[in-house]
């Protein structure tokens, strides 16, 4: 059985924990082993680089960084924001020796930081094979079309992630596959949605958005699929927002890539968060469809 | 100058006053040759330690014939040739920068300072260039004195060696 | 041995700074010297004939020569050295003027520098040997592969001198890219009414054989000497039989993509490209006929009035011998696909690239010269133009500029309004590179009077909306994004080299750059030379180039071929190196470090392979030289003993 | 007006330190506006992507320090993805943005840099965000009491929200790694 180090951070412990709980139930069914990073802190999230110095940001992923180097497991970061952060933390104490000495300092021993950090789509393809999922999901989302949307963080940049094509990522296609929906090209899948710039300068967000949602509306997609909170809410809790400010009358469900992968499994849309989507999907039909 | 010449082929005497700096200079035909002739034609005043040896292509620059150089009584060693990706015979530059570089660095090895040797690139229409590269080299190595080469001969010694003897 | 020194005082131009007559007498008593004198002028009649006097009076065996630069005068006393019957190698020139009396003043130091110098040149000359030019005959007939526009002017133009040429092209007809040209610009005149009487003429002309479907597959030999190994595809008809009435064409069930038309359309498995075709013959493409992958069919050879259908039909294996080569393999366009995933990475109908474009505005094309959409068949009312698609893009490892997209962009914009009076199109940018004659006038038309709108940026992203697409770019000179919703999206792609360019290069033994685009021998002054003697080129292989280029390209190759082909046999330099073979170790070090290839294996009696020089290809560079461990080449007139005496002297 | 020949002198020192902590060339940038044509967040920039890099060629780097393109960038490296040149150009702007901030010309505008405070202040105290702490604090201080109050009764249905913050135990740790953040600016 597969152990990793959980790290859910502070999105899928609040605002998206329909997020969390699908993934934990998908890796409970391929008997994958969570445990929950102890004490974790916050990553940092998008704010922290920009705020004062970028030492913050490194400072405050290293903390969980230097936990999970404690124990054996490689560590899995779900939301893309925070395995970001912890990818980039890692890329610059790798290259930064005073960097890492005043880390330790501050945590009082030697940093450890070199644990391996997965996001969910890497995790879940190293872990679940296509053939395998396909088996247990039986066509289950055969006819629904659904198209992964990647974004920024989870891709970019290159030489900090090191997984997928920046432009062009593929990483989710075959898993999605396998649950017997239709995977159609989405040409936007790595356009950015605008950021946390939600609160801020929600103007930015939501024309960003709507490109998103109206390219895949457009496209006759069904439901975009993502692996990352803070763009399934800029897409799905702000949506109506976005309807208001462009007249469009827009229903675009964006599950979790978990989700997806979870409703193939048969677990019930209950189960798996769907409910709190604000854009909740016709589930039923979705698998009416298929039988 | 009555007595200039009369040191033999084979013989003792050296030519010109014996606390003058000798230099030598391997140029190529194509480029640098053809620059110092320019700088000839244009009169461009030069400092005179420096003797001209021609060569096809600063390719033909064997280290080992640079060794034999300073083994001789050389103080400074120049090779000049076309500036890179001009070379006439291609690539042949590029072989001689490689080449050289390693000798540079392998000099304090021999007990010859680095400045003594210079890699440079001339064309056929820096005459002015040449003159300053002459200039400037001779004033790089004149305050490093005469050198009192001891670091015996570098492994065979290319003459002795030679295919056509 | 018997040296002579003559001391030049070029009137006052050496005397006044160089004391002549004393540089003479130092000679006197160098080794072999027997006799040493100062002469007023060496290069005027009386001066040389001072030379020939004392050459035959002191029965001079080698010469030297103190003067101005070998550069100016080697040869002048060369031929006089010769009318003192000694041989012109045994004449050693040594520069007291550029390199002494012209840039010193004190007259004591140049002339103690004059006697080093002097010093060198007699140990030189001292080592020197007599040498004598080589010669090997030369084989009179061209090889052409390749049978674009500059593979078929360059035949043309060496048949017309009364050579015979071969061209070898790889598709079963000439014409190449530019047969699939509309219009061309700067004069906007039809592609093939000025292309197909070039290739009838030359399927016709009595100097030139025409080999299509045909590869080279092995190269051997030199200058003036190649033999070469040619293989002809077979292509299931008999060239000689069918007269090109496409009636197999008409019949064929089997369909297969029409690489001519770009892929725009499609074609049977037994065709003719197009009716202008030269030869006018079908071929059969066995990947696409069900008789070859079934087993069953038959309908073409049944159907042929000709019978001129033959499925048993074999590759044939052709060696010749040619005197020199040219080659004139152009281009393809740049595999897009794969590196723009932002522009549909060839997912969108609608995003087609320039020479699909040109395809649609060609009334033989397959749209009848109709612009449609491909995606619905649909006139297009917006189009717009992407420039530089993988070129001037580091990113994509295309960094070079495509040398005719602003320029085809331009026509195709103008006929775009000729064909669709209601159209519009829009020209993304970077530059307008239009620096030809008459061409900057064809951009302004497109402007001015096409009304093309040109926005200068690059485009970041395409993507479908609907039927249409939606074009994301931005104007640098507003500094704003901008946005088109159009209905079709032509990329302007650069250059690839021809497919294989590569591995053609390396049978040639001809250098290629990073693209496969092959190597000229100087940028400037040796356009059309390869490094390798014999071997020249022409046309876009060596690099993106348009149509007028491409033909004063092979214009060029082709009058450096005659050049060559007229000459019965070829004169050698013997400054060349040599291997002594008793102690070469067959390292090959010295091939791995010449650049033209002219150093061989060669198996000898007792076993060993050992390096041995091609005289005629060999420039005497010296490379090799340096590079042998055991240091068995030496280079003539440039060997380790000439060259480490010449130290000496110097330096004593 | 800009006297160029000036201008790019001034900044040549100044450019060279943002080019050598961004490990970038920006005389490479020909000016394509590839970065620009997808940049999202143009909308609250003064200077789109690649005159921002324009700026710094032209030594121009007091503007593009000040500008609220180097504040407003939020890394998404759609930018850099693209750029045919292959510059990092997002790079390029939070240097550029860094060396703002190390020597206090950084002038955020002001909602952004509340948001930012808030936010690192809620991380601070409690190791972990409070989502609905930071917006009601938000909306408290930038006075902007209806933004997303919208999405406040869909938030609450879809129990998006944790009214008690989350804590970890560890905080004394936290504000060391505050405090050290702070007083070691720009360890790059
Ligand atoms: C869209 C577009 C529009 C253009 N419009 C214009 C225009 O208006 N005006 C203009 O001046 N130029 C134009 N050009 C450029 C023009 O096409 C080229 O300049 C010209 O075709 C180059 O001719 P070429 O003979 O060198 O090469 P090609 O035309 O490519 O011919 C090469 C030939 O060699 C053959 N070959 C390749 N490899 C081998 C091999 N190994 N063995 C045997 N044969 C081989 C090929 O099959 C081909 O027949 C345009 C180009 C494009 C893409
Ligand atoms: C500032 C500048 C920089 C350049 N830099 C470059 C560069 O870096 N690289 C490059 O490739 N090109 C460069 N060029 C272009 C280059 O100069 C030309 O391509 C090249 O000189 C053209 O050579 P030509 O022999 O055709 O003409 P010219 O050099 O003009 O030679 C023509 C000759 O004909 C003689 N002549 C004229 N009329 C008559 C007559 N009636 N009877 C007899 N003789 C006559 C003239 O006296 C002259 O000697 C540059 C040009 C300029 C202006
Ligand atoms: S092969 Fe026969 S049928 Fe086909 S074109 Fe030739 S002659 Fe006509
Ligand atoms: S055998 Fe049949 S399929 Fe093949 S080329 Fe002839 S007609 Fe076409
Ligand atoms: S010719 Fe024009 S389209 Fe082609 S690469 Fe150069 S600038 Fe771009
Ligand atoms: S006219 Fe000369 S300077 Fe101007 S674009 Fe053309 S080549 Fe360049
Ligand atoms: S490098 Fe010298 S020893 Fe080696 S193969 Fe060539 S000639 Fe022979
Ligand atoms: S001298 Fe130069 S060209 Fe001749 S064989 Fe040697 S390396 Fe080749
Ligand atoms: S990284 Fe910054 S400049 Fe680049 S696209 Fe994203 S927001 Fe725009
Ligand atoms: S994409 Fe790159 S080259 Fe183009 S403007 Fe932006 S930074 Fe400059």
């Amino acid at each position: 059985m597969s152990k990793y180090a959980y790290f859910p951070g502070c999105s899928l412990a609040s605002s998206s924990m329909e997020y969390d709980t699908s993934f934990r139930l998908v890796a409970r069914e391929f008997g994958i082993e969570l445990q929950e990073l102890d004490d974790w802190n916050c990553c940092g999230a998008s704010p922290a680089p920009h705020h004062w110095v970028e030492v913050l940001g490194v400072l405050l992923a290293a903390r969980n960084l230097h936990i999970a180097g404690a124990g054996e497991a490689p560590l899995v970061a779900p939301c893309a924001g925070c395995y970001n952060r912890l990818k980039h933390a890692q890329y610059k104490l790798e290259r930064n020796q005073e960097l890492r000495r005043q880390t330790s300092e501050v945590l009082g021993e030697e940093v450890r930081y070199q644990t391996e950090v997965l996001n969910i789509v890497k995790m879940l393809n190293r872990e679940i094979k296509p053939g395998a999922l396909a088996e247990r999901a039986r066509e289950r989302l055969a006819g629904v079309r659904l198209a992964p949307y990647y974004g920024c963080l989870l891709v970019r940049p290159a030489e900090v992630i090191g997984y997928d094509d920046p432009r062009d990522p593929k990483k989710m296609e075959p898993l999605l596959r396998a649950t017997g929906a239709e995977v159609p090209h989405f040409a936007l899948k790595s356009e950015c949605c605008g950021s946390y710039m939600g609160l801020a300068r929600k103007e930015i967000v939501l024309r960003a958005s709507h490109r998103i949602i109206e390219a895949a509306v457009a496209a006759g997609i069904d439901a975009l699929v993502t692996a990352c909170p803070l763009c399934q809410q800029n897409l799905d809790l702000r949506q109506g927002q976005i309807n208001r400010a462009f007249g469009t009358s827009f229903r675009l469900p964006v599950l979790y890539f978990s989700q997806a992968i979870g409703l193939a499994l048969g677990a019930s849309p209950e189960e798996l968060g769907i409910d709190s989507l604000a854009v909740e999907p016709d589930v039923d039909r979705w698998l009416k469809g298929a039988a | 100058m009555a007595d200039a010449g009369k040191g033999h082929a084979c013989g003792v005497r050296r030519r010109g006053r014996d606390d003058e700096i000798k230099l030598v200079g391997f140029l190529c035909n194509w480029c640098s040759y053809a620059g110092a002739d320019m700088a000839g034609t244009s009169r461009l005043a030069q400092p005179a330690a420096l003797r001209i040896v021609r060569v096809p292509c600063s390719g033909r620059v064997d280290p080992l014939l640079v060794m034999k150089a300073f083994q001789e009584g050389a103080d400074g060693v120049l090779v000049s040739g076309c500036h890179p990706g001009d070379c006439h015979y291609n690539e042949g530059n590029y072989y001689a920068r490689r080449r050289l570089e390693l000798l540079k660095r392998m000099l304090p090895y021999y007990g010859v300072e680095p400045e003594r040797f210079h890699y440079t690139w001339v064309s056929a229409s820096e005459g002015g260039r040449w003159a300053e590269v002459v200039a400037e080299f001779t004033a790089a190595v004149e305050p490093l004195g005469k050198l009192h080469y001891a670091g015996g001969a570098p492994a065979a010694a290319a003459g002795e060696e030679d295919g056509d003897g | 041995m018997r040296i002579g020194v003559f001391v030049c005082q070029c009137g006052t131009n050496i005397a006044a700074t160089v004391d002549t007559e004393a540089v003479a007498e130092a000679a006197m008593s160098m080794r072999d010297v027997y006799h040493a004198e100062s002469i007023q002028y060496s290069c005027s009649d009386p001066g040389q004939r001072q030379v020939i006097a004392a050459a035959h009076q002191h029965r001079l065996d080698r010469v030297v020569i103190a003067a101005c630069s070998p550069r100016m005068h080697e040869t002048t006393f060369q031929r006089a050295v010769i009318q003192a019957g000694i041989n012109p190698f045994m004449l050693e020139m040594v520069n007291i003027r550029e390199q002494c009396s012209w840039i010193h003043e004190d007259r004591e130091v140049a002339t103690t520098k004059a006697i080093d110098l002097v010093a060198a040149g007699v140990a030189r000359v001292r080592g020197q040997v007599p040498l004598k030019r080589g010669r090997v005959p030369v084989v009179g007939e061209a090889l052409v592969v390749g049978g674009g526009i500059a593979g078929i002017q360059a035949a043309l133009d060496i048949a017309d001198a009364g050579m015979p040429v071969t061209l070898v092209e790889r598709e079963p007809t000439i014409g190449g890219n530019m047969a699939r040209l509309d219009k061309t610009f700067p004069t906007l005149d039809c592609s093939s009414c000025i292309l197909t009487p070039r290739m009838v003429e030359l399927k016709h002309h009595e100097n030139i054989r025409l080999m299509v479907s045909s590869e080279v597959t092995a190269v051997r030999g030199y200058i003036g000497n190649f033999e070469v190994d040619i293989r002809k595809k077979a292509t299931c008809v008999d060239e000689e039989k069918c007269t090109g009435c496409r009636i197999c064409e008409e019949k064929c069930p089997s369909r297969a993509p029409d690489e001519f038309n770009a892929g725009v359309g499609e074609s049977k498995a037994i065709s003719i490209a197009f009716p202008q075709a030269v030869p006018l013959v079908a071929a059969l493409r066995k990947e696409h006929c069900r008789q070859f992958i079934k087993g069953k069919c038959g309908v073409c050879k049944k159907v042929c009035p000709a019978d001129a259908v033959d499925y048993e039909q074999e590759d044939e294996l052709h060696t010749e011998k040619f005197g020199a080569i040219i080659v004139a393999t152009g281009y393809r366009l740049f595999d897009w696909e794969g590196a723009y995933p932002d522009y549909g990475g060839g997912l969108y109908p609608d995003v087609i690239t320039s020479l699909q474009y040109e395809r649609m505005l060609s009334a033989s094309g397959p749209t009848g010269g109709h612009i449609v959409r491909p995606s619905d068949g649909r006139e297009p009312r917006d189009i717009v133009f992407l420039s530089c698609v993988g070129s001037r893009a580091e990113s994509v490892g295309r960094p070079f500029c495509c040398n005719v997209g602003c320029m085809y962009i331009a026509k195709q914009a103008i006929q775009t309004r000729e064909h669709l009076p209601d159209s519009r199109c829009y020209v993304f940018y970077m530059d307008v590179r239009a620096c030809g004659k008459g061409y900057e006038e064809v951009y302004r038309r497109a402007q001015v009077e096409a009304g093309a709108v040109y926005l200068r940026g690059r485009v970041g992203k395409i993507y479908p909306r609907g039927d249409k697409l939606v074009v994301m770019g931005t104007d640098t000179l507003i500094g704003d994004q901008v946005e088109i919703e159009t209905d079709l999206v032509v990329l302007a792609v650069g250059f690839a080299a021809a497919e294989g360019a590569g591995e053609l290069a390396r049978r040639l033994n001809i250098a290629y750059d990073g693209y496969q685009f092959f190597t000229e021998s100087h940028p400037k002054l040796r356009p059309v030379e390869t490094t390798t003697g014999g071997i020249f080129l022409a046309g876009a292989c060596q690099g993106p180039k348009d149509i007028p280029a491409s033909v004063a390209q092979a214009s060029a190759a082709a009058a450096k071929a005659i050049r060559l082909l007229s000459r019965e046999d070829l004169e050698t330099s013997p400054m060349v190196a040599e291997v002594n073979h008793m102690r070469c170790i067959g390292c090959f070090k010295c091939a791995e470090v010449c650049p033209y290839n002219a150093i061989e294996k060669q198996k000898l009696h007792d076993g060993r392979t050992v390096a041995v020089i091609i005289e005629s290809l060999c420039q005497g560079c010296g490379l090799c030289n340096v590079a042998c461990p055991p240091q068995v080449i030496s280079l003539r007139g440039y060997t380790d003993n000439q060259l480490i005496s010449e130290v000496v002297e110097v330096l004593r | 007006m800009i006297e160029a020949a000036k201008t790019i002198r001034a900044g040549e020192e100044m450019l060279a330190e943002i080019e050598r902590r961004s490990g970038q060339d920006v005389s490479s940038c020909y000016q394509c506006g590839t970065c620009s044509s997808t940049c999202t967040a143009t909308l609250a920039f003064d200077y789109p992507p690649h005159l921002f890099m324009r700026l710094l060629q032209l030594g121009l780097v007091e503007r593009a320090l000040a500008s609220r393109t180097a504040q407003m960038c939020y890394d998404c490296m759609t930018c850099s993805s693209r750029c045919p040149v292959g510059i990092d150009v997002a790079d390029v702007i939070e240097t550029t943005k860094n060396i703002a901030d190390e020597s206090g010309r950084s002038r955020p505008p002001k909602e952004v840099a509340l948001f930012r405070r808030l936010f690192l202040r809620n991380v601070c105290r409690h190791g972990r965000l409070h989502e609905a702490g930071l917006l009601a604090w938000y909306n408290i201080k930038s006075g902007q009491f209806f933004n997303d109050l919208s999405l406040v009764p869909l938030v609450l249905r879809k129990k998006k929200v944790h009214l008690v913050p989350p804590r970890i135990r560890q905080r004394r740790e936290l504000r060391r790694i505050f405090r050290q953040a702070k007083t070691k600016p720009g360890a790059k």
